[in-house]
C-alpha cells in the first residue's frame, strides 16, 4: 500500500460521495417540478425524471462518456465508447486518462449524473404538454449534444478549455444547455391551455405542492454540495482540503440568492412569494456552479443577489413575452447560467485562479477585460451550437409526428391518459376501500363494522376486460 | 317533472342507480359527497394525548329528475335497493314536485 | 500516523458513509410502500418503518451481530454478542475480526441497515391488513433468522460461502429473504378487502400518491449507492477505488431496469405504467445486488432488463394466483433476487471473480455449471430455511392470536384504528382552524376575520375526558 | 504529498460529508414541522426553513463562525469576522486554529448547519401564528446568541470547556438552546386560536400529513449521522475510525427513542400514537448528542428509553401548563436536551472520556458527582442565558410591532395571507385545468375532449391588475 | 313531511344541528359541503407575478327531513343558532314539501 | 320565493352566475360539488395489469332562493348561459316553490 494507494482510495471516495450526492438531484427536480404543476399530472412529473435517468444512464456508458471524456479532439472525444471493464477499474489509463486519480468507473459516475441534471432541466421548461415518446427520442439526442459541449469546455483537449474558459462545474455546460433546450421545446410546444387569455394576459396556474417544491429544493440544495465541490475530481486539486472552500462559496450564494429571492418578491410584488425564494435560492446555486472554485465569499454574495433578482424579473420576463415556463428554467438555469459563467470574468480571484490552472483574475481585480471575453465567447458559443441543435431537432419531431400532446389529453391529465392512472389516484376515482368510500371521505366519521363483511364491487366503476 | 332525492351509503351509489336504471328506464342522475348525522355512534381518535370523536358518517346525496309517472317507482327502487343490511345508516328516499325543467344544451323545457 | 491508521480511516469513512445512505432507505420504503397503499393507511404504512427499523436496530446490536458476524460455526457466530465499547472500537479484533480495516462498530453500523432492509421488504408484501403487535413480534424473530442465513453467505466461517455462493450486497440474503417471508405473510393474512371480486377477479387497489412512490424509488436508488459499493467494506476490495465500479455497474442496472419496466409495461399492458417503471428499478437494483462485484456493464445491462420483464409479469402473476402483494415485492425483491443470485453463475467475469476471490468465473465466460450450481444452491437452501421458518412462525402466530385484522378495522383503515389518529386528518376530520372549516374547504375562498375572534368548539367532534 | 496531506484530505472528506448531511436535515425539519402543522400553513412552514436557513448562512460567514470559533476569551470569539479567502482555504492557522485537520472553510460549513439546527427549533414551537418579518429580525439576532453560548461550550476558550463540559455535539448548545427560545416564543405568542377551550381544556390539532413528519423524521435522523460523528472534526479524535463507534451509539438511542416511544404512548394514552413514536427518536436523538462520544451501548439504550418517557409526558406536560407548542419542540429538544447533557454525568464511560480528553467519567462508574455537577452547571448557565436574552428580545419586538399575525391571517392561513398562496392551491382555490374544474374533482371521472379546444377564463377568480 | 334547508357558515355546523335537536326533539341531518357567493370580497392572491382574487366563501348545506309540524320550529331554530355575529355570510334558511318519504333500511313510507 | 336548482359542467359555473345577475339582477348563489351520470362513456384506466373505466363526470350543482317574479327569467338566463357547445353533458336546471324563507343573520322571513 503506497501513499497514491491511498490518494486513490479517498479521492475516489470524494468522488463517489458527491456523484451519489448530484444522482440525488434527480427527486430534487421531480419534486420541485412536480410541485410547481398540477395534480393532474403528477405522477408523470415526478416519473420522467425516473425514466430520463435511467434513458441517459445507458447512453452515456455507450457513448457519452467517450464523446465528452475519452481521448480525442478539440470538438469531441473519439475513444472511450461501450467502455469495458479494464477500461473502468483501472485509474489514469487512457481512454480516461483525464481522471488522474480515480478509476474510470468513477470518473462515469460522476459525470452521468451531470448529464442527469442537464436532462432534467429541459422537462422542467416543457412540463405538462409534450408527449411521452419525446423523452426517448430527445433525450437521447440531447444526452449526445450535451456530451459534445462538455468536451468543449472540459476536456483538456476541448476548444474552450484550450482558451482558458472557466466553468467549475457547469452553469455554462449543465444549465444554460439545459435551459436552451427546455426553452427551444416551449417555443416551440407553445403555452399549456389557459395559460394565457383570449386577451394575451397571462393567466396565474399555481402549483399543486408548495411542500413538494421545498422538498425539491432542499435536495438540490444538499446534491449542490456533490455538484460543486466534487467537481474538483479529487482530494487535492487547489491544494488538499481545498473542496470545502468550494462548499462553503456555494452555501453563501444560496443562501443569499433565498434571501434575496424572497425579498425581490416581497418589494416587487407586494408578497414574499415562497416559489421566487426556491427560485432565488437555485438561481444563485445554478450562478455560483461556474463560479464555485474561483470567487471570495464576497462575491458569492454578489453572485447570489445577483441571481435572486434574476429570478424574479426573469420569470415575469418570460411570461411577459408569451413563453410558458412552468417551472422558471429559462431564468433559473439558463440566465443565471449565463450571469454565473460572465461572473468568472469579474470575480475570479487571483490566487484561486492560480491555484486551479485555469483562466485568469477576473475585472475587478485588475485583470481586464480578457477573462470575460472569453467567457463571453463560451456562453455565445453553446448558445449557439444547443439551442440550434435542440430547436432543429424538435422542430423536425414536431412536424413530423407532432410533440403535443392533443388537447383532450392535456385537459384530463398526462397521468391518466399517458400512464393510465392518476397521480393521486383516490382524489379522482373511487378506490376500493379508499377514500371516497363508506367509512371514508372529506368531513366524514367512520363507517359500520359489517360494512367491511360484504365489499361492494369497484365502487362507480366497470372493469373492462384485458 | 318530480325529483327524487336519497341519502345512502356510499357504497351503494352504483347498486342504487343501476336499480333505477334497471327498473324504471331512467337515466340521468347527479351525485353529491355528504355527511350524515343519525343514531349511530362514531369512532375513538386520540392525538397526542388528547381523545375525541366525530358523529359524522360518509353518505352520498344522489338526485333523479324523473318523469311524474316515474317517480313512485323509481323511489321504490331506491328504496329497495339501498338496503345494505347493516344495523342503521342506510338513509332515506324522497320526491318533490318541480317546475320549469329545462335542459340546458337543447333549452328545451320538458313539460312540468 | 502510519498508513494503516490512513487506512483505517478512509476505509471508514467510506463504510460508515454507506452505511447511512442505506440506513436512508428506509425513508424509500416507507414512501414507496406509503405511495403504493391507500390514504386510510399512510401514516401506519410509513411510521412502521421507523418502529421496525428502531426494533431491529437493538435488536442487532443485542444479537444479531453476533449471530451474522462474530466467531462461530458453519451454522452460527457464537460471540459477539451484546458487544462492549472494546470490541466495537477496536479495528481487526475478535470477535469481530471479519471487518479487518474498520472498527466493530463500523460493522455494525454497515450491517444492521441490511437487516433493516430486509424486513422492510418483508411488511411490504402484508402491507394494509396486519395488526401491530405482529410487527414487534415476527420483526424479533426475523431479525435472528435473518442473522443466521446473512452468517451462511457472507462470514467466512458460513457454510454456502465456503462453498464460494457469489451474493456480494445481498440479492439472496436481503432482499430473497425479506421476500419470503413477506410471501409466506400475505399467504397467511389472505388477499385485502375487496382486492378479488365475487368471481375471483382481481380489482385494481391503486395506490394513493404516485409522487411518493417515486420518492421511495429515487431515495432507494440513492441509498443503493451504499448497498453495494459498501459492500466492499473497505477502500481496498478488488482493487483501491474498486468500489467506483461497483457503482457504475448498479447505476447501469438500475437504469436499464427503469427503462424496460416502462417499455414491457407499454406493451404488455397497453400502457408505460409508472408503478411498473418503478418497480423495474428496484427489480434490477434487488438483481444487479449479488452481481454488482462481478459482471461487466454489457452484463448489468441483461440483468437489469431481465428484471423489468421479471416486475411485469411477476406482479401479473402473483396477482393472478390470488396473492394480494399490494407493493410487490414477491416480484420485486424475491423473483428478481433470485434472477441476480442466479446471473452470478452466467455472467461472473474471470477477472472480477479472481479480484475478489469469490466462487469462479460464468458459465458465458466458459466456466461451465459450477457457479450456477452453487448460486443455485444457495437459492434453494435459503428458500426453504427462510420461508419455512416464517411461514411457520407466522401459523402459529395467526392460530394463537390472529394476526389479521378485524374487517371493521381494515376497512375503516389502520391509521385511525390502531394509531388514533389519519395520516391526512384535515381530508378525514373537522380539525380546528383546518381544512373544512370556514374559511376553508376545496372551492372555497376566504373567510371573515371576524371568524377568528370567537373560535367555535372543535367542530362537528365531542371530546372525550381521557 | 506527505501523510499529513492525506490527513487533511480525509478529514475534510469526513467534515465536509458530514456536514452536508446535517444540512439535508432542514429538509428533515421542514417536513417534521409542516407535517404536525395545518394544510393552510403548509407551505409557510416548509419554506421558512429555506429562509432562516439562508439568513443564518450568511450572518454565519460574516459574524457568527468567528464569535463561536474565532480566537477570543472565555466569552466569546474576537477574530475571524468576514472570514477572506486565505483564511478559508488554510489548515490549522489563526484565527480557526481550532480545527487542526481541516481548513477554516470545513469548519465553517460544519458549524453553520449546526448554528441553522438551532434556530430551525425555534421555530417549531412558534409555529402558525408569528408574522414573517420575525424570522429575519430573531433569527439574526438568535444567530449570535447561539455563536456566543457554542463559544463557551466548544471553544477551547470557552468557560464551560474549561470547566470540562461534555457536549459532544451539542445537546445543550444546539437543541436545548434552540428550545429555550422557542418556548420564549410561545410564550409570549399565546396559544393559537381554538387550541384551548373557553373552559381552558386544550383542543386537539392534530398535523395534517404524518408521512411528512415520518420523512422529516427519517431525514433528521440521517442526518444525525453527520451531526453526531462528524463532531469529531477529523478522522483521528478518539483514535481512528472512532467517529464509527459515535454513529452506532446514535443509532441505538434513537431506535430504542422510537420504540419506547410508541410503547409509553400505547401504554399511558392508549394508543401506539406515531407523531409521539417520532417525537420518542426524535428525543433520543437530542439526548444522545451531548452523550455520544462518552457512553456505552447499554446507557444509549438507557438514554433513548427515558427520552422516549420524556417525549409522552413532556409534551402532555406542556400542553398542561398551557403552552400551545404544536410540533413538541420544548419537549424533545428541550427537556431531552437537558436529559443527555446530565446523563453524560451519570454515564460517561471512563475509557471514552479519557480518549477525548473531556471531562471525567460519570457517576455509575464512580467517577461520584463532580462531573455531574458541571453538567447541571451548564444546563443552568445556559438556561438562563438563552432564555432571558431570546425572551427579552421577543418582547421587546412585540411590544413595539407585536410579533403575532393579526386573527384574521392566523384563521386563513400564513400561506395565502403572508404569501399569497396556498400550500396546495388545488384544494383551495380553482386553478385553470385543475382539481375542481371539468374533467376533475373528487369522485370524478373525466370530461370532454371539446372542453380543451376553449379554455374558460380563470374559473371563480377575477384577475386585478399588478 | 318536510324538508328544511340552510346555508350556513362552517363552523356553525355544529351549532345548529345542537339546536335542532335540543329545541325540536328532531334527530337526522346530511350536511353537504358549499361555497357560496353573496356581498363579501374575497382576498387577494400572488402567484409568481400575477395577482388575483377568489369570490367564493365556504359554506355548508344541511338538510333537514323533519314532520310537517316540526318545520317551522326547525327553521326558527337555524336561524337563531346559525347567527355568527359577522357582518355577513350567515345564509338561509328555507323549507319545502316533499312526498314519498321512504326510510330505506326499513322500506317504511312516512306518512306525507 | 322559489329555489332554482341547476347542474352546470364545472367551467360554466362563473358564466352562469354572471348572466344570472346580468340578466335578471339578482345576486346569492350556493355551489355544491357534484358528478353526473349521463349518456357520455369515462376514459380508461390501467393499474399494475388492470383496465377500468369510471362513468361520472364532474359537475356542479347552483341553488339561487330568488323571488317568485324572477324565477322564469332566471331559469331562462341559466340554460342560455350553460350551453358550452359539447355534444352533451350541459346538465339541466328547475325551479322548486319554498317557504319560510328566513334570512339567517337578521332573522328576517321572506314573504312566500
Ligand atoms: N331526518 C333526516 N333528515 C336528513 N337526513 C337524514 C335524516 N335521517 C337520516 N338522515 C340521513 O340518513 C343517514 C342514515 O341515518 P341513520 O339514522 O343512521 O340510519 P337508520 O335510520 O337506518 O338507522 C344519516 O347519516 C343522514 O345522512
Ligand atoms: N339568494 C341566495 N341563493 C342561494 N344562496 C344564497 C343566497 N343568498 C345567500 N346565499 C348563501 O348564503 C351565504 C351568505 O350570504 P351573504 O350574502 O354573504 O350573507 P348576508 O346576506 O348575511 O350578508 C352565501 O355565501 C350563499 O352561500
Ligand atoms: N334526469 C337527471 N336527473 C339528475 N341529473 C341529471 C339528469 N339528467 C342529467 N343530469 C345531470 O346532467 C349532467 C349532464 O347530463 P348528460 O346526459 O350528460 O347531458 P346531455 O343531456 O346534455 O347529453 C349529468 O352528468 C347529470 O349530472
Amino acid at each position: 500500500m503506497t501513499k497514491h494507494d491511498l490518494l486513490i482510495a479517498a479521492s475516489t471516495i470524494w468522488v463517489v460521495v458527491t456523484a451519489v450526492l448530484v444522482m440525488f438531484m434527480q427527486a430534487g427536480f421531480a419534486f420541485l417540478e412536480a410541485g410547481l404543476t398540477r395534480m393532474k399530472n403528477a405522477g408523470h412529473i415526478a416519473g420522467k425524471n425516473v425514466l430520463i435517468f435511467g434513458l441517459c444512464s445507458v447512453l452515456y456508458w455507450a457513448v457519452g462518456f467517450g464523446i465528452a471524456f475519452g481521448d480525442g479532439g478539440w470538438f469531441s472525444g473519439t475513444a472511450g465508447f461501450f467502455p469495458s471493464v479494464n477500461e473502468l477499474i483501472s485509474v489514469g489509463q487512457k481512454p480516461f486518462d483525464f481522471f488522474a486519480e480515480v478509476p474510470g468507473a468513477a470518473g462515469y459516475l460522476f459525470e452521468v449524473v451531470f448529464a442527469g441534471v442537464s436532462l432534467a432541466i429541459v422537462w422542467g421548461a416543457m412540463a405538462e404538454r409534450a408527449k411521452l415518446w419525446v423523452y426517448f427520442v430527445f433525450g437521447t439526442y440531447f444526452t449526445i449534444t450535451y456530451s459534445i459541449v462538455s468536451h468543449w469546455v472540459w476536456s483538456p483537449h476541448g476548444w474552450l478549455f484550450s482558451l482558458g474558459m472557466q466553468d467549475f462545474a457547469g452553469s455554462t455546460v449543465v444549465h444554460y444547455q439545459g435551459a436552451l433546450a427546455g426553452l427551444a421545446g416551449a417555443l416551440i410546444l407553445g403555452p399549456r391551455i389557459g395559460k394565457f387569455g383570449h386577451d394575451g394576459r397571462a393567466n396565474p396556474i399555481p402549483g399543486h405542492n408548495i411542500p413538494f417544491a421545498v422538498l425539491g429544493t432542499l435536495i438540490l440544495w444538499f446534491g449542490w454540495f456533490g455538484f460543486n465541490p466534487g467537481s474538483t475530481l479529487g482530494v487535492d486539486l487547489g491544494g488538499f482540503g481545498y473542496f470545502a472552500y468550494v462548499a462553503l462559496i456555494t452555501n453563501v450564494a444560496a443562501a443569499t440568492g433565498a434571501v434575496a429571492g424572497m425579498l425581490i418578491a416581497w418589494l416587487k410584488l407586494g408578497k414574499p412569494d415562497i416559489s421566487m425564494m426556491l427560485n432565488g435560492a437555485l438561481g444563485a446555486l445554478v450562478a455560483i456552479t461556474a463560479a464555485s472554485g474561483f470567487v471570495a465569499p464576497w462575491a458569492a454574495i454578489v453572485i447570489g443577489a445577483g441571481s435572486g433578482v434574476i429570478a424574479v424579473f426573469g420569470v415575469i420576463f418570460v411570461e411577459r413575452i408569451g413563453i410558458d415556463d412552468p417551472i422558471g428554467a429559462v431564468a433559473v438555469h439558463g440566465m443565471s447560467g449565463v450571469w454565473g459563467t460572465l461572473a468568472c470574468g469579474l470575480f475570479a480571484a487571483p490566487v484561486l485562479a492560480h491555484n486551479l490552472a485555469t483562466g485568469h483574475k477576473g475585472l475587478v481585480y485588475g485583470g481586464g477585460f480578457h477573462q470575460l471575453g472569453i467567457q463571453a465567447l463560451g456562453v455565445v458559443a453553446v448558445g449557439i451550437f444547443s439551442f440550434s441543435t435542440s430547436y432543429g431537432c424538435l422542430w423536425v419531431l414536431n412536424r413530423v409526428w407532432g410533440i403535443r400532446v392533443e388537447p383532450t389529453v392535456e385537459t384530463q391529465g398526462l397521468d391518466v391518459h399517458e400512464h393510465g392512472m392518476w397521480g393521486y389516484p383516490e382524489f379522482y376515482i373511487p378506490v376500493p376501500g379508499g377514500y371516497g368510500t363508506e367509512s371514508h371521505g372529506h368531513m366524514g366519521g367512520l363507517g359500520h363494522a359489517h360494512a367491511a363483511a360484504k365489499p361492494a364491487p369497484v365502487a362507480i366503476s366497470k372493469e373492462v376486460t384485458v | 317533472m318530480r325529483k327524487v332525492e336519497t341519502v345512502v351509503i356510499r357504497e351503494r351509489i352504483e347498486i342504487v342507480i343501476d336499480a333505477v336504471e334497471e327498473e324504471t328506464g331512467h337515466v340521468g342522475v347527479t351525485v353529491i359527497e355528504a355527511v350524515g348525522h343519525g343514531r349511530q355512534r362514531g369512532v375513538t381518535h386520540e392525538y397526542r394525548g388528547r381523545v375525541f370523536e366525530s358523529r359524522f358518517l360518509p353518505k352520498a346525496l344522489l338526485i333523479f329528475v324523473v318523469d311524474d309517472d316515474r317517480a313512485d317507482a323509481v323511489v321504490r327502487a331506491i328504496a329497495a335497493a339501498a338496503v345494505s343490511g347493516n344495523e342503521s345508516g342506510d338513509g332515506l328516499v324522497w320526491s318533490t314536485p318541480i317546475e320549469n325543467v329545462t335542459h340546458n344544451r337543447t333549452g328545451r323545457r320538458e313539460a312540468t
